[in-house]
């Protein structure tokens, strides 16, 4: 029984890894203290994107749920998961919608292509302030192709539009696939990990990483949870 | 041919006088206290420079008229006092012309610049940047927070580079993204260039003033019709300058002060 | 080696000439002024020496744009340092006046020696070879200033003044190199075997010198000014 | 020892290819060479023009084929605001520099002002080639710029610090495009600096025997006097772009001060002084305006003295006039600041001398006009186009009353009525006295003769077209469009829109009319009548020599000069005119 449990679990990691019954890293990342108050948008510039709101939206620097959870951080494995072989082939996108990013945060695996799309009247230039990839700044007006791009080194890139100096958001180009963004629940889950030990780390735009260690023996779950300290300004 | 020529001229010249007369495309009307002056000036030279255009072009074309096709036979005739009258008339039309529009010039550019603000004036602070204007109100404590370049993050709607964090002043101080004042009191703008070359331009306030990085300049003026007017960038500063715009936002002072109220509370 | 263009005026051209008067009024019909009635030897000046007069005009200016740069750009914010000139500068201005003096007896000699055809080439060629001489010495002067102010730490764009000095005097420097390189053409064209150097040539490669030197002292005055 | 007016380096009959038509000594070709190169900017820049024309009327719409021009300029041909600003910047560099200052001043003055003065070349030939080629290096610096990675320059053709400055986080097209921008006008300088030395010694030393000043033709005088602007002007910018360009490449902080965030990157500079650029830029900008439009003037007097048969009513004022402007444009640059941030006071100090311009202008205006008066015009292509010019000079200059004074600048600075202004008074006015030249001295260049109901043709087109596309320019001014948007998107600026939309449609249509100046052009060039020695029944000496003149101009031998250039309206053996160098006496007109 035993042998021939653990002799099909080893063909189908060689067949097929996405089917392995690895084991999974899931959690919660939540804050304490007082996150600093988000600003309300003023977007009177841009009367095109301003008619969309109802209530002004506001900055996303820090993204708070109920509970003290927080979104939009990014929770990935830094260390111990082999690299990936190649990138996968369908590409991320990018929306500029009523003078914002969406997604706010983007995770996308190196040389993975990017789609950016302008779905606003006015144009907007996209300006990823790279460090390590490529600095890049073009210029979308409405009813031109989406730009395509890739990235190839691992980097949080800070994107910005400089018509709508408000526009802000960040790529994350990870090396690896174990990757998930935590949503408004805070939670975040990382399946399909092989044996072996890991290094995961959450990542949040404003306050940076934290990262812990974790052991995967076989087919298992561990609960790893994130506090981050909030800052009042 | 040299015929057809003058009369081809005499018609543009009209033509193109006609749009002039009839005010097709004039300047809006003025809200500030201080444009009629530079709208009297404007009117003034139109006259003068609108009378010459035409005089020297309809000359033109009498004089290639009348001289057009004459051939060898007809005897060759000097304009009357030749050259000395030309240069007496340009000297005296014009110089009379220079002088009494440089005076006047004087005046309505003195309007704008010599006199200083006053002291109760509206205190704001204009930031340009690329592409968008944003304004500062020094808020309760009637003090402005220092600038930090190093800490200014658009991202996070921090324009100015404040610091809360360790200076208070700031904490009060009211960032928009519209320049609302009231009407009948004189605002004084003092303009701070973010990152290169701006302009500050509102048509019907009759203002514009460059904002040069390194250099803090200042306008001031009075604003008397409330409405919402544009503000645009004239000087060129990159692929956005065509994009970069606020709204002038004139209110009566209760309107004001509501404004204000409702801002701080969303800082 | 006078190439005369206009042979001497015949008496009747001349008259021609006088009574000449045309219609119309555009010009009095005077004599030219332009020397044409005489003939060409008594005619002081040729392209080179004009030339010379104009670029040099060109140089004045650009030099005074880049000086009253320095003096915008020193008052326009409090970032300026004032670096101390290095001594040595006030060697190769030694030097630099002193080419000037060796060139000018050099332009004698070469003057007295193509009026008398043949005589005394080797003291103008002596006189010729100091002065460049004294002008490389002048070049390397330049070049150890720099490498001393390097070894301080001042370089190019450590602050306004220091962009300054290095900006003035490489500027300054390829001019001089421009007027050792005029020189050298000098110099050639005396060779026994070539011997097609016009007087025009040398004094306008002597006024260039001695404008160098001029320039020199002036700028050296800029960069040592404290305001 | 010294030989006097002959050139300083001897040049025999030409014997190679290379020697004949690339690195040819002779100012004739090298004027030929100048020529071809301004034909091809002016293309160039007119083209560009149409582009941006286009885009400004239909923003969001591709322009079939704009994408192969520029991938990232034009994703699928809709043209980026970038890409806009780029075409903004080339057409400007391209027309100011390579057009207004080589075709008027550069080609006809290489062409014409020795063989005027009646020398057999240059006073420096070797310079003059050099000075060629050295023009030809900047064209292909700037024209390279189009194919850089991130596109072509966008500040502007006056390229205000700290926007060139900063480099390319302050956007695409500030990196590479603009650096070589930098280096492009940086030789142009140096080449221009060289033309001019030899265009003024040669005027001071080449004049041939009885050649007074007084006596030289108007042109000639244009040309020194230009000569003399430029060797100033140009000896200004050249520094100016160098210390752009350390800016750039080095480090240094001339322009750029401190504590900047573009794209929320403090840049790493200090104490800078943007206005410093301002000054420098403006005190070569001004004059240059005057390098453009002087020479026009000089050509078009020559042409229209010579088809009114009849001398000025007086050519030393109208010298005299020239001079003053040109000594003027040296006072005035501040009126391109007025609301830049100057002391205030300094701009009622610039703007005098500025208003004071219109006063030597008005008197040459008015002597050409009393000067028509009672003569017997001659209408031909090149007359037809030197009257435009004297309309297209009145209607630019009376634009230039409003922009003099500061507190009307206050309303107009950086809106269209300043476009209208300098395209009437420095593009079109010149380009006419370029046309004037090209229909008058054709024949003396090429040794055919144009055709003329083309070129009249080409005319009535041109002058419609250039009054239809400017005038409403100033209009706009006048409701305050503002210049250099890719777009108009504000709320006050889209009523305008149709406007910008006739505009358009006349820039298009003139644009094609210049189709027929090319074909005539190359058409005569080749298969025009044979050009006789003096066509037009001109005085001054280029038409005393066949068409086209042999390499040494003169053939060796070296005219005399018996009269002042203008000898028209008199009886002679040869009609109603004598030539400059006849010994024959006038008798007086009747």
């Amino acid at each position: 029984m035993q042998t021939k449990q653990i002799f099909t679990g080893l063909v189908l990691s060689l067949v097929c890894p996405a089917l392995t019954f690895g084991g999974t890293v899931s959690g919660k990342v939540t804050y304490t203290g007082t996150p600093a108050k988000q600003k309300t948008i003023d977007m009177s510039k841009e009367p095109s994107c301003q008619k969309q709101y109802t209530t002004p939206p506001t900055t996303e620097t820090v993204v708070t749920g109920p509970g003290n959870v927080l979104e939009n951080v990014v929770v990935y494995v830094s260390a111990g998961a082999p690299d990936e072989k190649s990138a996968p082939t369908q590409a991320v996108t990018f929306t500029q919608k009523g003078c914002r990013y969406l997604p706010h945060v983007l995770v996308m695996e190196t040389g993975q292509e990017l789609k950016v799309l302008n779905d606003d009247q006015t144009s907007h230039n996209i300006h990823p302030l790279a460090k390590i990839n490529r600095e890049w700044n073009k210029s979308q007006p409405p009813g031109s192709p989406p730009i395509v791009d890739k990235f190839d080194k691992e980097e949080f890139i800070s994107v910005k539009c400089n018509i709508h100096p408000w526009m802000h958001g960040y790529f994350a180009v990870l090396k690896t696939s174990h990757y998930s963004v935590t949503g408004d629940s805070g939670t975040f889950s990382l399946p399909n990990l092989p044996p072996g030990k890991y290094t995961i780390t959450a990542w949040q735009e404003d306050y940076g990483p934290m990262t812990q260690d974790v052991t995967i023996t076989g087919n298992e779950t561990k609960n790893v949870d994130f506090t981050f300290k909030a800052k009042p300004y | 041919m040299g015929k057809l020529f003058a009369v081809v001229l005499v018609v543009i010249a009209l033509a193109s006088a006609v749009p002039i007369v009839m005010h097709t495309w004039a300047p809006p009307v003025d809200i500030s206290t201080h444009g009629h002056a530079i709208d009297e000036q404007l009117n003034d030279t139109m006259v003068e420079a609108g009378l010459s255009f035409l005089a020297a072009q309809i000359l033109l074309a009498f004089f290639v008229f009348k001289s057009a096709g004459r051939t060898s036979s007809d005897e060759i005739r000097t304009f009357p006092g030749g050259a000395r009258v030309m240069v007496i008339a340009a000297l005296v039309l014009v110089g009379t012309e220079i002088l009494a529009l440089g005076v006047l010039g004087q005046k309505a550019w003195a309007n704008v610049y010599f006199k200083p603000a006053a002291p109760d004036a509206l205190q704001v602070q204009a930031q340009a940047g690329q592409f968008a204007f944003y304004f500062r109100y020094a808020g309760a404590d009637g003090k402005f927070g220092t600038i930090h370049p190093d800490k200014i993050d658009e991202g996070n709607s921090n324009f100015f580079g404040l610091d809360p964090a360790n200076d208070v002043d700031s904490r009060d101080d009211i960032v928009t993204g519209e320049l609302a004042i009231p009407t009948n009191r004189e605002v004084h703008l003092m303009m701070h260039a973010k990152d290169v070359g701006h302009s500050f331009y509102v048509r019907e306030l009759r203002i514009q003033q460059d904002f040069v990085p390194g250099l803090d300049l200042s306008v001031h003026f009075t604003a008397t019709k409330p409405g919402k007017y544009e503000i645009v960038c004239t000087q060129l500063c990159g692929l956005g300058h065509y994009n970069m715009k606020a709204y002038l936002n004139v209110l009566s002072p209760e309107d004001f002060d509501q404004w204000l109220k409702q801002k701080a509370s969303e800082q | 080696m006078a190439t005369i263009i206009h042979p001497p005026v015949e008496p009747g051209q001349q008259d021609q000439l006088r009574t000449g008067v045309g219609s119309g009024n555009g010009s009095d019909n005077r004599l030219p002024g332009d020397g044409s009635s005489r003939s060409v030897e008594e005619r002081p000046s040729a392209p080179v020496r004009t030339g010379i007069w104009v670029a040099l005009a060109a140089i004045t200016m650009m030099f005074a744009a880049l000086t009253s740069a320095l003096f915008v750009r020193e008052g326009s914010a409090n970032d300026w340092h004032h670096l101390p000139l290095p001594p040595i500068l006030y060697l190769n201005t030694v030097m630099l006046l002193a080419s000037s003096a060796t060139l000018e007896a050099a332009r004698r000699r070469v003057a007295s020696y193509m009026r008398s055809a043949g005589v005394g080439r080797d003291a103008a060629m002596f006189w010729l070879y100091s002065t460049l001489v004294l002008g490389l010495m002048f070049a390397t002067g330049q070049y150890i200033a720099w490498r001393q102010l390097r070894a301080e730490g001042l370089y190019l764009a450590t602050n306004p003044n220091s962009s300054f000095f290095y900006l003035l005097t490489a500027v300054h420097l390829i001019h001089v190199l421009g007027g050792l390189g005029g020189l050298l053409r000098v110099i050639y064209k005396l060779q026994p075997n070539v011997m097609t150097l016009r007087r025009s040539t040398m004094d306008a490669t002597s006024y260039y010198w001695h404008f160098m030197g001029i320039l020199w002292i002036y700028l050296l005055f800029v960069l040592w000014l404290k305001i | 020892m010294s030989d006097a007016s002959a050139p300083a380096v001897h040049h025999g009959p030409p014997t190679t290819f290379l020697r004949k038509h690339v690195f040819s000594l002779d100012h004739k070709v090298i004027g030929k060479q100048y020529y071809a190169l301004a034909l091809v900017a002016v293309f160039m820049g007119m083209v560009l023009s149409w582009l941006m024309r286009i885009h400004l009327v239909w923003p969001n719409s591709p322009i079939p084929g704009l994408q192969f021009l520029s991938k990232v300029g034009a994703p699928g041909g809709v043209m980026t605001p970038e890409y806009y600003l780029s075409l903004l910047t080339m057409h400007g560099t391209l027309m100011v520099f390579f057009v207004l200052t080589n075709a008027p001043f550069a080609a006809f003055g290489n062409y014409f002002l020795p063989i005027q003065i009646g020398a057999e070349d240059m006073a420096f030939p070797r310079f003059n080639m050099m000075s060629f080629w050295t023009t030809f290096v900047a064209f292909c610096l700037l024209v390279l710029a189009f194919f850089v990675p991130d596109g072509p320059p966008i500040s502007g053709w006056t390229a205000y610090a700290p926007l060139s400055a900063v480099g390319s986080d302050a956007g695409p097209g500030l990196g590479m495009g603009q650096t070589l921008w930098g280096l492009s006008i940086f030789v142009f300088c140096i080449a221009s600096l060289l033309g001019s030395l030899n265009f003024i010694a040669t005027t001071l030393d080449l004049r041939t025997k009885g050649m007074t000043l007084s006596r030289m033709p108007m042109c000639t005088w244009a040309w020194f006097i230009t000569s003399c602007i430029a060797l100033l002007a140009f000896a200004v910018l050249l520094p100016a772009t160098l210390l752009l360009i350390l800016d750039r490449v080095a480090g240094t902080s001339f322009f750029i001060p401190a504590g900047l965030v573009i794209s929320d990157k403090l840049e790493p500079h200090q104490g800078g002084s943007p206005l410093l650029w301002q000054h420098l830029f403006w005190f070569f900008g001004h004059p240059e305006v005057y390098i453009a439009i002087l020479p026009a003037m000089g050509i078009v007097s020559h042409i229209l003295i010579n088809s009114l048969r009849r001398p000025l009513l007086s050519a030393k004022v109208l010298i005299y006039c020239m001079m003053t402007i040109g000594f003027l444009s040296y006072m005035v640059w501040g009126h391109h600041m007025f609301v830049s941030g100057m002391n205030p006071f300094s701009s009622l100090v610039f703007s005098f001398p500025t208003l004071l311009i219109t006063i030597p202008a008005t008197i040459m205006t008015l002597i050409w006009l009393g000067s028509i008066y009672g003569s017997r015009l001659r209408i031909t292509a090149a007359s037809l186009f030197a009257l435009g010019f004297i309309s297209m000079f009145v209607s630019g200059g009376v634009s230039g009353f409003f922009l003099a004074q500061p507190s009307i600048d206050i309303y107009l600075h950086a809106t269209y009525f300043v476009v209208g202004h300098f395209h009437m008074v420095m593009g079109v006015a010149a380009i006419f006295g370029v046309f004037a030249g090209t229909y008058f001295w054709f024949p003396k260049m090429t040794g055919h003769m144009m055709s003329e109901s083309l070129g009249k043709l080409h005319f009535w087109l041109t002058f419609i077209g250039t009054y239809c596309i400017f005038m409403p320019f100033h209009y706009l001014g006048l409701a305050g469009n503002v210049r250099r948007y890719s777009a108009f998107t504000d709320d006050f600026l889209v009523p305008l829109v149709p406007v910008h939309k006739f505009i358009t449609y006349a820039a298009l249509f003139t644009g094609a009319a210049q189709l027929i100046f090319l074909y005539n052009l190359i058409h005569s060039r080749f298969w025009g009548a044979p050009a006789p020695a003096n066509p037009w029944e001109c005085t001054s000496l280029e038409w005393t020599m066949p068409s086209p003149p042999p390499w040494d101009n003169f053939g060796g031998k070296h005219p005399v000069v018996y009269h002042d250039p203008y000898q028209y309206g008199v009886k002679s053996s040869t009609g109603d005119y004598i030539m400059q160098d006849s010994p024959e006496e006038a008798k007086v007109s009747a």
